[in-house]
C-alpha cells in the first residue's frame, strides 16, 4: 500500500529528469499510472468487503509517534477508487487537452503528486500522516492553479487558495495535535479502540474549532468558499480533478473520518448543519448569476459540498448513507460536466454560456456526456443522481421536528442545482444556429472519451444500484459503526420522497426554461459584492498588510538612534522592574570620608574628561578628553594594584587616540544634528541606565565575595606555572586560550582595517 | 638620613612639576607654555624618579628610573619642538607682546598670504574641525 | 663599523643595567640583542671618533645639568610672581654645526632649558629658529647660545 | 571609594549611551569607547578592589605573603581591553571609509526609507 | 614629518624601544609586562620611525609586510599550545617547562613562546593598521 | 613621620593639584596644540605620580608602569603634531 | 580521546593561519579552503560520532582542573552545533570559491571566514562563560570584516548599524560577566550553576541573568532588539550572508539555551519573558517578511520570525518543547544558509534582488527552481520536510504547558511564512521578469562555464540533501534533539562531567 501511495511521487520525480519524451503524443502513456492504481484498488475490494479493512504499518518517525499506518476500509476505498478512477480519466483527457503545452511533463508531475497525496490522505490512519498528505494537496493545488505562471489572475488565485487552505492546514495541525495529546496516540484506529470520548474533554470546543475550520477551508464552505471559483483559473483538468471530484472532498473525508470520534455532541452536528445548509443554498443561488461555464460549475460544486457537510451534520444513518452515495454521484456527474465544459472551451475557445448554443451536432459524444451528466445531476431516473437525491430527502425527512425546514432547504438547493446542471450540460448543445463568431474545432477522442465514459457511468450506477451499494456497505460500517442492511433500489413506489423528486425536477426544468443566464444578472450580483466574504477577507488581509507595513516601518525605521533607544528602554524597563524589587542597598555616604584627595582629584579629572568628551564641540578635544579619561583610569588601576592593567590601558588608549587623530582628516565638522527635545529624551534614557548600573554595582558589592579562583591561582602560579606575575600567568597559562583568541581577534581586526582601506570592488562583480 | 634626602628630592621634584603646571595655566601663549612646561616637568619628574630609585636602592630599579629619565630627556625636547613647530605653521599666534619673529620673514616662514586666501575658499562642511 | 660596534656596546650596557643581571650570559645576550636591534634600526652608518667621548660627555652632562637647574629656577620664579615681565620672541641663530646629530643635540638642549624652544631648522640646516622667553637683546641671546651649548656640542661630537 | 567609583561607572555608561544615541559616527564610537571603559571599570570594581598590592609574587618567595589584588578581574579586563581595541580600531577606520564612500558623518543619512508598495 | 630633529631622535629611539620591548616581553612572566605590552612598545618604535622618516623608509627597514607577522605569531602561539599534546599527550595549552631555568630569561617553557607569539601578533597588528592608515593619510 | 606618610599626605595632594591645574589648561585650550601640550604634561606628571605611588605602597612593580608611560607617551605628541602638520597642508 | 574536543577549533585555526601565509593568493586559498572544509566536515563528523557513541566528554585546557582552567565540553548539544557548523562551512566554502570576486578573496575573505568558523566552534564547545565571550568576539570581528569586505555603499551603511548594535550587545554581555564574577567569583558554567543556586538574593541573580538575556538577545535578533538584522544582512556578498544567516544569530540562540538551562535555573519570570518575546519576535519577523520587496530582506525577516520559535521553545522548557526547539535549530541552520545561497544564485542569474523585477526562474531553470523549492517548502514546514517536525514538538510543549497562546503564535508564524514564501514563489519564480542578464556579462550564471555552474549549484544541492534527510529521517534528528532536551533539563550530568564531583 505504501508503494501505491508513493507511486505518484516516484512518477513525479521520474518526470523531473525524464519528462521530455513523455510530452507530445506519448503523454497518453502517463495514464498507465492511475489506471494501474485503479485496478490495484479494485482488486482489493473483495478483501475489504470480507474483512472490513486492510491495515498496513510502516515505521517512520516512531520517536514522535508518527508512522505510516495505512487503513484501507470502506470509506477509504470509495475515495481511493474515485481518486484513481477519475484520475485515470483526467490523465487521458489531459494528454489531449494540454497537447502542445511546453510544460506538460510538469503538469503530469503535479497530477501524479496530487493523486499520491490524495491517496495518502484517505489511506492514512495516523492523523499526522493525514496532515502531511493534506498539506501536500494544498501545495500541489497551489502549483496547479498558478500553472499559467505569467497570468497575474492565476497567480492571485493560487495565492488566495493557498492562503485559505493553508490557514486551514494550520488549524488542522493544531486540532490533530490537540487530539493526539488528549488521546495519547495519533492513530485513529487506536483512538476508536480506546473508546476515548473527546466530547467530555474541556478542550473539545477548541478541537471542534480547529478540525471544522480545517475541513471548511479545504471543502470551500461558506464563508471560505470563494477560493474555489477563483481556482477555476487552473486548466480544466485541474478543475475537474482537484476542485470538483477529489481535493475539495478531503475536508468532507476528514469530517466523515472523525465523526465517530468527535460527532457525539450536538455542537458538532449543529455547526455542520448550519454551515452546510448555508453553503448549499448560497452556492446554488450563485449559479444563477454566473455566465462562465466553469464559474457555474464552481458554485454548484460549492453547493454540493454544502450538501455533503449538511448531511454529515444530520448525523443519522440515513444521512450518512445519503452522503456516501452523493459523494459518488457528484464526483461522477461533476467530473463529466467539467470535462464537457473543458471540451467546449477547447473546441470553441469560449466558456461564455451566452454565446454557446447549437453545438450538439458538432460534438455529439460531448453532448451525450453532457446530457447524461445533467440528467444525473437533475436526479431524473434512472440516473445515479436520482438515487442520491432520494436518499437526501429520506435523510432530511427523518429529522423529526425540523424535517420540514431541512427538507425545504434541500429541495430548494436541488432545484437550483438542476438549473445549473442543465445550463452547463444541455444548453450549449441545444438550438440550431451557432454563434457566428464561433468556430468549432474537431476534438480528438482522448478529449471526449473520458467524459463519455463518466457520463455513461452516471446512468449505469443508477441502473445497477448494487455496485454503489457494494461500495457503500463497508464504508458505512466504517463511519457509522453499524453494517448497512437495507437495499438500494431505483423504485420505492409512490412516496413523499418521489413527490419531492418530482417537484424538484419540475421546478428545476421550469427554472431552466424561463430564467436565462444574462450579463445583467452578473452585474446585479456584483452590486452585492461588498458584503461578500471574498471582499471582506480581502479587505481584512489588506488591512493586515497595512498594519504590517506600519509595524515594520515603525520598528525598522532605519535610524540607529531609534534602535538603540528602543533597546535601552526595554532594558531599563525590565531590569529596573527586577532591580527595584530587590534593592536594599543603603547608600553609605560615610565611606566617602576615606576617599583621599588624590583619589578624589583623579575621579574629578575622569568626570571632567567625560563631560568634555560628551559636550565638546571640537572632535579632537573630545578625543583628547577620551585620552585623559583613559589615563586617569590607569592611575586608578595603579591605586588598586593593577600595574599590568594600567600599562595596557595606557598603551591602548594612546594607540586609539593616535588612530583617531590619523583618521579624522577630512571628516566634516561636528554639527549639532539633534534638537533639544531629543537630546533631553536621550539624556533621560542614558541617565536612567547609568543610575541602574550604579545601583546594581552597589547591590552586588554588598554581597559576600568568593575568592576561590584567585587563591588557587596565587598558590599555584609560581609552583606549577613558574611565573610570579599572576596576571600574566593567567593570561598565558591558566586562561591561555582567552589570550590566543584575543590575539586572533586583533589579527582579524588588522585584516579588516587593511581591506577597509584598500579594497575597491567594481560594480560589475556580482557575488 | 637617606629618607630625608629622598623626601627633599621628591618634594623639589613635585614642586618643579607644580611650577610647570602653574606655568601652563598662566603663560600667555602656546610657545611660552611649551617653553615653561616641558623642561620643568622633565626636571621635576626626573628628581622624583631619582628619589624613588634611592628609596628602593636596588640596581634594577635604579636603572629603570635612569632609563625613564634618559627617555624623558630624549623625547621631551623633541616633542616640544614638534608641537611648537607645527603649531607655528598652523598659525597659532604669538603673544602680542612678543618682540621679534625671525621665522616669519625667513624662507621657512608660514605662507601667510596663502593661508589667508585659503581659509574662505574651503567648501562649507568640508572644513575640518580643530 | 666602529660606530656600530660602540653603539652596540652602549646598548649592551643599558641592557645589563636594565635587567640588573650582571652575568656573562646576560652580556652575551645583550650583545646579541643589541646587534639585532641595530641591524633592524640602523641601515647606514658613518664612522666617528669616540676617543674623547667619555670625558667630554661628563663635562657636557654637568654643564647641562647646571643650565637646566638654573633655568628652571628662573622660570619657577617667573611663574609664581604676580605679573608677567617677559619679552618673548623667535630668534634665528646661525649654525656652525653640520651633521643632523649635532643639530638635533643642540636643538634639544635648547628646548630642554626653560625659556627657550627650538622651533625650526632652515631647509639648508644653517639656521636654527629658537623661541625664547627673554629677548632683551637679540644678539646677546644668539651669542649666549653659540658660546654655550653650541660650543659644548662641538666639543662633544667632534 | 567604591561609592565614588560606582557613580563614575554609572556616569560612564550613561555618557556612553548618550553618545551612542547621537547622530555623528565619531560620537557613536566615542560612546562605545566610553561604555567599554565603564564595563572594564565595572569588572574591576565588582571583582573587589584592594589598595596598593599587586598580584605579583615577590622575588624571594613562592607564594604571596601578604594581601594582594584579585588577579582574575585584571586578566579578564586585559583581555577585554585588547579585544575592544581591535574592534575600535576597526570601527575608527570604518567611519573613515564610510565618510569616503558616502560623504557623511551623519548616521541618519545612512538609512533609506523602504518602499513598501506591496498593496 | 619634515623635521631633522625628529628624524635623528627617532633613529636613536627605535633600537632602544625594540630592546625595551624584548625586555618587557621576557620579564612579563615575573613582573608587569608581557607579550602584549612588549609588542606595543616595539610597534611604537616603528611608528615613530614612520612619522619621522615616512612610510616607505620604514617599510624598507622592516623588509617584510608587517601583516606576515600575524600568521607567524599565531602559528607560534598555536604550536606552543600543541607542544604538550605532541610531547606528553596532555591537553592543549598545558605548560611544558625545561627543568632548569636559563640565565637572563628565566624558566623556558611553552608559555614563553606563547607570549612571543602574542608579541609578534601585536607588532604585526599595530603596524599593519597604522601603516595602512597613514598610507591613506599621505 | 615616615616617608610613606609624608608622600601620601603632602606630595600626592600636591601632585593632584598639579594635575588639576594642568587639566584646567586642557579644558581652556584654546588651540588644539595647547591641549596636546597639557596632555603631554599630564602624562609626565602621571609618571611622577606613579613613582610616588611605588614608594607609598612600597611596590617596585609600579616603576614598570612608569617606564611604559615614558616610552609611549611621546608618540601621542608626535601623532598630534603629525595631524596638525597635515591639517595645515590641506 | 577527550583531546578530540579541541580538534574542530584547532583545525579551523590551522586552516586560517595557513591561509594567512598565502594572503592574496586567490587560487591556493580556494584550494586550501575547500579541502580544509571538507576535512573539517570529516573531523566534526568524527567528533559527533564519538560523542554519540561514548557520551559527553570534557577536557580541561592547560590541564588545570575545573573551575580554574578553561573547560571544553562536548555534549550532544555542542557537537551537534559543531557538526552543523562544519556542514554549513563546507557548503559556503565551495560557494564562496566559485562566486566571490577575486578581489574579496585577495583581501582576506577565506582566512576570516575560517576564523569565523573557529569562533563558532569555540563558542559551542567552551564550558567557560568568559571564554565564550572571547569566542563571541571572534565571531563579531569576523562578521564586521566580512560584512564590510568590499566597501560598497550598501555594505557600509548596513555595517554601521550592525557594528553599533553588536558592540552594544557584547558590552552588555561583558557587563553581565562582571556582575556574575562579582556575585560568584567563578566563570566556569558548571561551577556557576551550583554557586548561583546558593545565592540568597534571587532578584540580583535574575538581574544578572537579564543582562545575559539582553546581550544574547540583541545578537539573536529578538524582539525588540532585532532591527539591525534586516538593515544589514542583505548588503554583503551572498556567501557571507549565508553564513551569517545560518550560524551567527544561532550562536546567540545557542548561548541563550546554554546559559538559561545550565547556569540560571529557569524561573517563571524568564519563561514568561521568553514566551512574550518569542511571540512578538515571530510576529515582527513574520509580518516584516510579508511586506519586503528585496528577496534577501524577506529572508532576513524570516530569520527573525523563526528565531521566535526557538525562544518560545526555551520559554516553555518542557522535554517536548526543548526537543522541538533543538530540532528547529538544526533545521533552521541548514535551511537559512541554503535560502541565502539561493538568493545568491538568483542574483547570479538575474542580477537583481528586487522581487518586482525578478521572475521567470521557474520557466527558465525549472530544475534549479525545483531544487530551490525543497528549501522553500522546508522553511514553511510543509510536511514531511524538515521544518514540520519541530513545530509538532513545539506545539506538544505548548499543549503540555496549556499555553495555547504560544501554540497560536507558532501556527500563525507558520502561516505567515507560508504566505511570504508563496509570494516569493509567485513573484520570483512564476511571473515574467523585467530584468535579464546583459549579453557578454561573463559573471552571470547563464554565461558561466558548465563546470562552474555545477560547482555553484553543488552547495545548494548538498544542503538540500541535508534538509531532505532532516525531513525524511526526522526520527534520527528527533532522537538527537530529545537527547539534548534531556541534557538541558538534567544538568547534573554536565556538572559532574566538568567538576568531577
Ligand atoms: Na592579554
Ligand atoms: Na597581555
Amino acid at each position: 500500500m505504501l508503494t501505491a501511495v508513493l507511486t505518484g511521487f516516484i512518477f513525479a520525480c521520474v518526470l523531473v529528469f525524464a519528462g521530455k519524451p513523455l510530452k507530445g503524443r506519448a503523454s497518453l502513456i502517463n495514464a498507465v499510472v492511475p489506471i494501474g492504481l485503479f485496478v490495484y484498488f479494485c482488486a482489493q475490494i473483495p478483501q475489504v468487503i470480507a474483512e472490513g479493512a486492510i491495515y498496513k504499518s510502516y515505521s517512520w518517525v516512531s520517536s514522535m509517534g508518527v508512522d505510516m499506518n495505512f487503513n484501507l476500509d470502506g470509506l477509504s476505498m470509495i475515495f481511493a477508487l474515485m481518486i484513481t478512477g477519475i484520475g485515470s480519466m483526467v490523465f487521458i483527457y489531459t494528454s489531449a487537452y494540454m497537447k502542445g503545452s511546453p510544460q506538460l511533463d510538469r503538469f503530469y508531475g503535479y497530477l501524479g503528486m496530487f493523486m499520491a497525496a490524495m491517496l495518502g490522505v484517505v489511506l492514512s490512519d495516523n492523523l499526522i500522516t493525514i496532515f502531511v498528505f493534506w498539506e501536500l494537496t494544498t501545495i500541489v493545488s497551489f502549483f496547479l492553479i498558478g500553472y499559467n505562471t505569467h497570468d497575474k489572475g492565476s497567480r492571485r488565485a493560487a495565492m488566495t487558495s493557498l492562503g485559505l487552505t493553508g490557514l486551514g492546514g494550520m488549524l488542522l495541525l493544531g486540532g490533530i495535535i490537540l487530539m493526539g495529546s488528549i488521546g495519547d496516540t495519533y492513530s485513529i484506529q487506536e483512538m476508536l479502540n480506546s473508546g476515548i470520548a473527546f466530547s467530555d474533554n474541556a478542550y473539545y470546543p477548541l478541537i471542534l474549532f480547529f478540525i471544522i475550520g480545517a475541513a471548511f477551508t479545504k471543502s470551500a464552505q461558506f464563508p471560505f468558499h470563494f477560493w474555489l471559483p477563483l481556482a477555476m483559473k487552473a486548466p480544466t483538468p485541474v478543475s475537474t480533478y482537484l476542485h470538483s471530484a477529489t481535493m475539495v472532498k478531503a475536508g468532507i473525508y476528514l469530517i466523515f473520518r472523525l465523526s465517530p470520534l468527535l460527532g457525539n455532541d450536538p455542537s458538532w452536528n449543529n455547526t455542520l448543519m448550519l454551515f452546510g445548509g448555508i453553503t448549499m443554498l448560497y452556492g446554488a443561488w450563485h449559479t444563477v448569476f454566473r455566465t462562465d461555464l466553469k464559474a457555474i460549475l464552481a458554485y454548484s460544486t460549492i453547493s454540493a459540498l454544502g450538501i455533503l457537510t449538511f448531511l454529515i451534520g444530520l448525523g443519522t444513518k440515513a444521512a450518512f448513507l445519503a452522503a456516501l452515495i452523493f459523494i459518488m454521484v457528484h464526483a461522477l456527474y461533476k467530473a463529466t460536466l467539467f470535462l464537457v465544459a473543458g471540451s467546449i472551451d477547447k473546441a470553441t475557445g469560449t466558456r461564455d454560456i451566452l454565446r454557446l448554443r447549437g453545438l450538439g451536432k458538432y460534438m455529439i459524444p460531448v453532448a451525450i456526456a453532457g446530457i447524461l451528466a445533467a440528467i444525473s445531476n437533475a436526479g431524473i431516473p434512472p440516473s445515479f443522481g436520482f438515487l442520491g437525491k432520494d436518499l437526501i430527502y429520506e435523510a432530511t425527512l427523518g429529522m423529526g421536528e425540523s424535517a420540514v425546514f431541512l427538507t425545504a432547504a434541500a429541495v430548494l438547493t436541488n432545484i437550483l442545482l438542476l438549473y445549473a446542471g442543465f445550463v452547463v450540460g444541455i444548453k450549449p448543445f441545444m438550438g440550431t444556429r451557432l454563434d457566428p463568431e464561433i468556430k468549432v474545432k474537431k476534438l480528438s477522442p482522448a478529449i471526449w472519451v473520458p467524459g463519455l465514459i463518466l457520463g455513461i457511468l452516471c446512468i449505469v450506477f443508477g441502473i445497477f444500484p448494487a455496485v454503489g451499494e457494494g461500495l457503500v456497505r463497508p464504508a458505512l460500517s466504517a463511519v457509522y459503526g453499524e453494517p448497512f442492511e437495507s437495499h438500494l433500489k431505483l423504485w420505492h413506489g409512490f412516496t413523499t420522497i418521489l413527490l419531492l423528486s418530482g417537484i424538484t425536477i419540475a421546478c428545476g426544468v421550469l427554472l431552466y426554461l424561463f430564467v436565462k443566464p444574462s450579463n445583467q444578472k452578473v452585474a446585479l450580483m456584483a452590486k452585492a459584492d461588498f458584503i461578500s466574504p471574498q471582499v471582506i477577507t480581502e479587505q481584512i488581509s489588506r488591512g493586515f498588510l497595512r498594519l504590517s507595513i506600519f509595524w515594520t516601518r515603525t520598528f525598522n525605521s532605519g535610524y540607529l538612534g531609534y534602535y538603540v533607544i528602543t533597546v535601552m528602554v526595554f532594558v531599563i524597563g525590565i531590569v529596573g522592574y527586577e532591580l527595584v524589587a530587590v534593592l536594599h542597598v543603603k547608600v553609605d555616604f560615610s565611606q566617602l570620608k576615606e576617599v583621599t584627595f588624590y583619589e578624589m582629584s583623579t575621579i574629578l579629572i575622569m568626570i571632567s574628561g567625560i563631560v568634555v568628551a560628551v559636550f565638546s564641540q571640537s572632535r579632537l578635544a573630545a578625543i583628547a578628553a577620551l585620552g585623559v579619561l583613559g589615563y586617569a583610569m590607569c592611575i586608578i588601576f595603579v591605586f588598586y594594584g593593577a600595574p599590568d592593567l594600567a600599562m595596557t590601558q595606557f598603551s591602548i588608549d594612546t594607540l586609539t587616540v593616535i588612530l583617531f587623530v590619523l583618521i579624522i582628516f577630512r571628516l566634516p565638522k561636528y554639527k549639532v544634528l539633534s534638537n533639544m527635545r531629543s537630546r533631553i529624551r536621550d539624556g533621560v534614557v542614558a541617565l536612567s541606565f547609568g543610575t541602574l548600573i550604579t545601583l546594581l554595582i552597589l547591590e552586588v558589592l554588598a554581597q559576600p565575595v568568593n575568592r576561590e579562583l584567585s587563591e588557587f591561582y596565587a598558590d599555584n602560579a609560581y609552583l606549577l606555572a613558574k611565573g610570579k606575575n599572576v596576571v600574566n600567568v593567567i593570561l598565558v597559562d591558566f586562561r591561555g586560550i582567552d589570550t590566543l583568541v584575543e590575539i586572533t581577534v586583533l589579527a582579524i581586526a588588522a585584516i579588516g582595517v587593511f581591506s577597509l582601506m584598500k579594497l575597491e570592488i567594481k560594480k560589475s562583480e556580482i557575488d | 638620613m637617606t629618607d630625608i634626602a629622598i623626601m627633599i628630592i621628591i618634594t623639589l621634584g613635585a614642586l618643579f612639576v607644580l611650577f610647570a603646571a602653574l606655568g601652563i595655566v598662566r603663560m600667555p601663549d602656546l610657545y611660552l607654555r611649551i617653553s615653561v612646561t616641558t623642561k620643568a616637568a622633565t626636571l621635576g619628574v626626573g628628581m622624583i624618579l631619582i628619589g624613588a630609585a634611592m628609596y628602593f636602592n636596588e640596581a634594577s630599579i635604579t636603572t629603570r628610573a635612569l632609563a625613564i629619565v634618559f627617555f624623558l630627556i630624549l623625547t621631551a625636547p623633541v616633542g616640544a619642538h614638534l608641537i611648537g613647530n607645527t603649531s607655528y605653521y598652523k598659525g597659532v599666534p604669538l603673544w602680542n607682546r612678543s618682540k621679534v619673529d625671525d621665522l616669519k620673514n625667513s624662507s621657512n616662514g608660514p605662507p601667510e598670504n596663502e593661508v589667508r586666501k585659503d581659509e574662505p575658499q574651503r567648501p562649507q562642511g568640508e572644513q575640518t574641525a580643530e | 663599523m666602529r660606530k656600530k660596534f660602540l653603539t652596540n656596546i652602549i646598548l649592551v650596557l643599558i641592557w645589563v643595567a636594565l635587567t640588573g643581571d650582571f652575568t656573562f650570559v646576560n652580556f652575551v645576550f645583550g650583545f646579541f640583542l643589541g646587534s639585532l636591534a641595530l641591524w633592524l634600526a640602523d641601515k647606514e652608518s658613518d664612522s666617528r671618533k669616540y676617543f674623547r667621548l667619555i670625558p667630554a660627555a661628563i663635562s657636557f652632562v654637568l654643564f647641562f645639568l647646571y643650565e637646566l637647574i638654573k633655568a628652571n629656577i628662573q622660570v619657577a620664579y617667573e611663574v609664581i610672581k604676580p605679573t608677567l615681565h617677559m619679552e618673548p620672541g623667535i630668534v634665528a641663530i646661525p649654525l656652525d654645526l653640520n651633521t643632523d646629530l649635532e643639530i638635533t643635540l643642540l636643538a634639544n638642549l635648547i628646548s630642554l632649558t626653560p625659556g627657550t624652544l627650538s622651533l625650526d631648522v632652515s631647509d639648508n640646516k644653517k639656521v636654527l629658529y629658537v623661541h625664547a622667553m627673554y629677548v632683551h637683546d637679540k644678539q646677546e641671546f644668539i651669542d649666549s647660545v653659540k658660546n654655550g651649548f653650541e660650543r659644548k656640542v662641538i666639543e662633544l661630537l667632534r | 571609594m567604591e561609592l565614588l567609583l560606582a557613580i563614575t561607572i554609572g556616569l560612564l555608561y550613561a555618557s556612553g549611551v548618550y553618545m551612542v544615541l547621537r547622530r555623528s559616527m565619531v560620537k557613536l564610537i566615542i560612546g562605545i569607547i566610553l561604555i567599554g571603559n565603564g564595563v572594564n571599570f565595572l569588572i574591576f570594581l565588582l571583582g573587589r578592589i584592594t589598595k596598593g598590592s599587586t598580584p605579583i609574587i615577590s622575588e624571594n618567595s613562592d607564594t604571596f605573603l601578604e594581601a594582594y589584588a584579585d588577579p582574575v578581574p585584571q586578566a579578564l579586563i586585559l583581555t577585554a581591553i585588547v579585544i575592544s581595541f581591535g574592534l575600535q580600531a576597526f570601527a575608527i577606520v570604518l567611519i573613515k571609509r564610510v565618510y569616503k564612500v558616502l560623504n557623511t558623518d551623519d548616521i541618519d543619512r545612512l538609512s533609506h526609507t523602504e518602499d513598501y508598495d506591496i498593496l | 614629518m619634515n623635521s631633522v630633529i625628529l628624524r635623528t631622535a627617532a633613529s636613536f629611539l627605535l633600537p632602544l624601544l625594540i630592546m625595551f620591548s624584548v625586555f618587557i616581553l621576557l620579564r612579563g612572566h615575573y613582573l608587569p609586562g608581557g607579550g602584549f605590552v612588549g609588542g606595543l612598545v616595539a610597534a611604537v618604535g616603528f611608528v615613530l620611525h614612520m612619522f619621522a622618516n615616512g612610510l616607505d623608509e620604514t617599510r624598507r627597514l622592516l623588509m617584510i609586510h608587517p601583516g606576515y607577522l600575524l600568521p607567524c605569531g599565531l602559528s607560534l602561539a598555536l604550536l606552543s599550545g600543541f607542544t604538550p599534546v605532541l610531547i606528553t599527550g596532555e591537553p592543549f595549552m598545558t605548560g611544558v617547562w625545561l627543568d632548569d631555568p636559563v640565565p637572563v630569561i628565566g624558566s623556558i617553557g611553552t608559555a614563553l613562546f606563547f607570549d612571543l607569539g602574542v608579541y609578534l601578533v601585536v607588532v604585526g597588528v599595530s603596524l599593519t593598521i597604522l601603516f595602512t592608515i597613514s598610507e591613506e593619510v599621505k | 613621620m615616615t616617608i610613606q606618610l609624608y608622600l601620601q599626605f603632602v606630595i600626592l595632594p600636591l601632585m593632584a593639584v598639579t594635575a588639576i591645574l594642568i587639566f584646567i589648561r586642557f579644558l581652556l585650550g584654546p588651540s588644539l596644540s595647547d591641549r596636546v601640550v597639557s596632555l603631554e604634561l599630564l602624562m609626565t606628571t602621571a609618571i611622577g605620580m606613579i613613582c610616588v605611588f611605588a614608594v607609598v605602597f612600597d611596590e617596585q612593580n609600579y616603576m614598570d608602569v612608569a617606564v611604559i608611560l615614558a616610552l609611549i607617551s611621546f608618540l601621542t605628541t608626535v601623532a598630534f603634531s603629525y595631524y596638525i602638520e597635515k591639517q595645515k597642508r590641506q | 580521546m577527550t583531546q578530540l574536543i579541541f580538534l574542530p577549533i584547532l583545525f579551523q585555526a590551522c586552516i586560517a593561519v595557513l591561509l594567512l601565509f598565502f594572503f592574496g593568493k586567490v587560487k591556493i586559498q580556494k584550494i586550501i579552503s575547500i579541502a580544509g572544509s571538507a576535512l573539517n566536515l570529516a573531523v566534526a563528523g568524527g567528533v559527533f560520532y564519538v560523542v554519540r557513541l561514548e557520551g559527553s566528554m570534557a577536557v580541561q585546557a592547560g590541564n588545570w582542573q575545573a573551575p580554574f582552567g578553561i573547560t571544553f565540553v562536548a555534549d550532544t548539544l555542542a557537537v551537534t552545533m559543531v557538526l552543523l557548523t562544519a556542514i554549513v562551512g563546507f557548503a559556503v566554502s565551495i560557494f564562496s570559491a566559485y562566486t566571490l570576486s577575486g578581489n574579496r578573496i585577495r583581501f582576506g575573505y577565506f582566512p576570516v571566514f575560517h576564523f569565523l568558523m573557529m569562533g563558532l566552534c569555540g563558542s559551542f564547545l567552551t564550558g567557560d562563560l568568559f571564554n565564550m565571550y572571547v569566542w563571541f568576539e571572534i565571531t563579531i570581528i569576523t562578521s564586521f570584516v566580512l560584512l564590510t569586505l568590499g566597501n560598497e555603499k550598501e555594505q557600509l551603511e548596513g555595517a554601521v548599524k550592525y557594528f553599533a548594535m553588536n558592540m552594544l550587545a557584547s558590552l552588555i554581555f561583558l557587563t553581565a560577566l562582571g556582575i556574575l564574577y562579582g556575585l560568584t567569583g567563578t566563570l566556569n558554567m558548571a561551577d556557576l550553576s551550583g554557586k548561583l543556586m546558593a545565592i540568597e538574593n534571587r532578584g540580583l541573580v535574575n538581574v544578572c541573568a537579564l543582562f545575559f538575556f539582553f546581550g544574547f538577545g540583541i545578537k539573536a535578533a529578538l524582539f525588540p532588539m532585532y532591527f539591525w538584522l534586516p538593515d544589514s544582512y542583505h548588503t554583503p556578498p551572498t556567501a557571507v550572508t549565508a553564513v551569517f544567516a545560518g550560524l551567527l544569530t544561532k550562536v546567540a540562540v545557542y548561548a541563550l539555551i546554554r546559559v538559561f538551562s545550565l547556569v540560571f535555573i529557569p524561573e517563571a519570570f524568564f519563561n514568561n519573558l521568553f514566551l512574550i518575546v518569542g511571540a512578538f519576535t515571530i510576529l515582527s519577523g513574520g509580518i516584516g517578511s510579508l511586506v519586503q520587496n528585496n528577496i534577501r530582506k524577506v529572508f532576513s525577516y524570516l530569520i527573525i520570525c523563526h528565531i521566535g520559535y526557538m525562544i518560545i521553545g526555551l520559554g516553555l522548557f518542557t522535554q517536548a518543547a526543548l526537543a522541538g526547539m533543538m530540532f528547529y535549530l538544526i533545521h533552521d541552520i541548514i535551511i537559512k544558509t541554503n535560502l541565502f545561497l539561493m538568493s545568491g544564485m538568483i542574483i547570479k542569474i538575474k542580477g537583481s534582488t528586487d522581487i518586482r523585477q525578478l521572475g521567470d526562474i521557474y520557466n527558465d531553470h525549472p530544475r534549479i527552481a525545483l531544487l530551490f523549492a525543497i528549501s522553500l517548502f522546508s522553511v514553511i514546514g510543509i510536511p514531511p520536510l524538515s521544518g514540520f517536525w519541530p513545530k509538532i514538538s513545539l506545539i506538544w510543549g505548548g499543549i503540555e504547558k496549556s499555553d495555547y497562546l504560544s501554540v497560536g503564535f507558532i501556527l500563525f508564524g507558520s502561516f505567515i511564512t507560508l504566505m511570504a514564501v508563496a509570494r516569493i514563489w509567485s513573484k520570483v519564480f512564476w511571473k515574467s521578469s523585467t530584468v535579464t542578464a546583459p549579453p557578454n556579462a561573463p559573471l552571470f550564471f547563464d554565461q558561466l562555464s558548465k563546470r562552474r555552474r555545477f560547482w555553484i549549484l553543488f552547495p545548494v544541492g548538498f544542503l538540500s540533501v541535508v534538509t531532505l534527510y532532516i525531513g525524511f529521517g526526522a526520527d534520527n534528528i528527533h532522537l538527537i534533539a530529545s537527547r539534548i532536551a534531556e541534557d538541558l533539563i538534567n544538568v547534573d550530568a554536565y556538572i559532574e562531567l566538568v567538576l568531577g564531583k
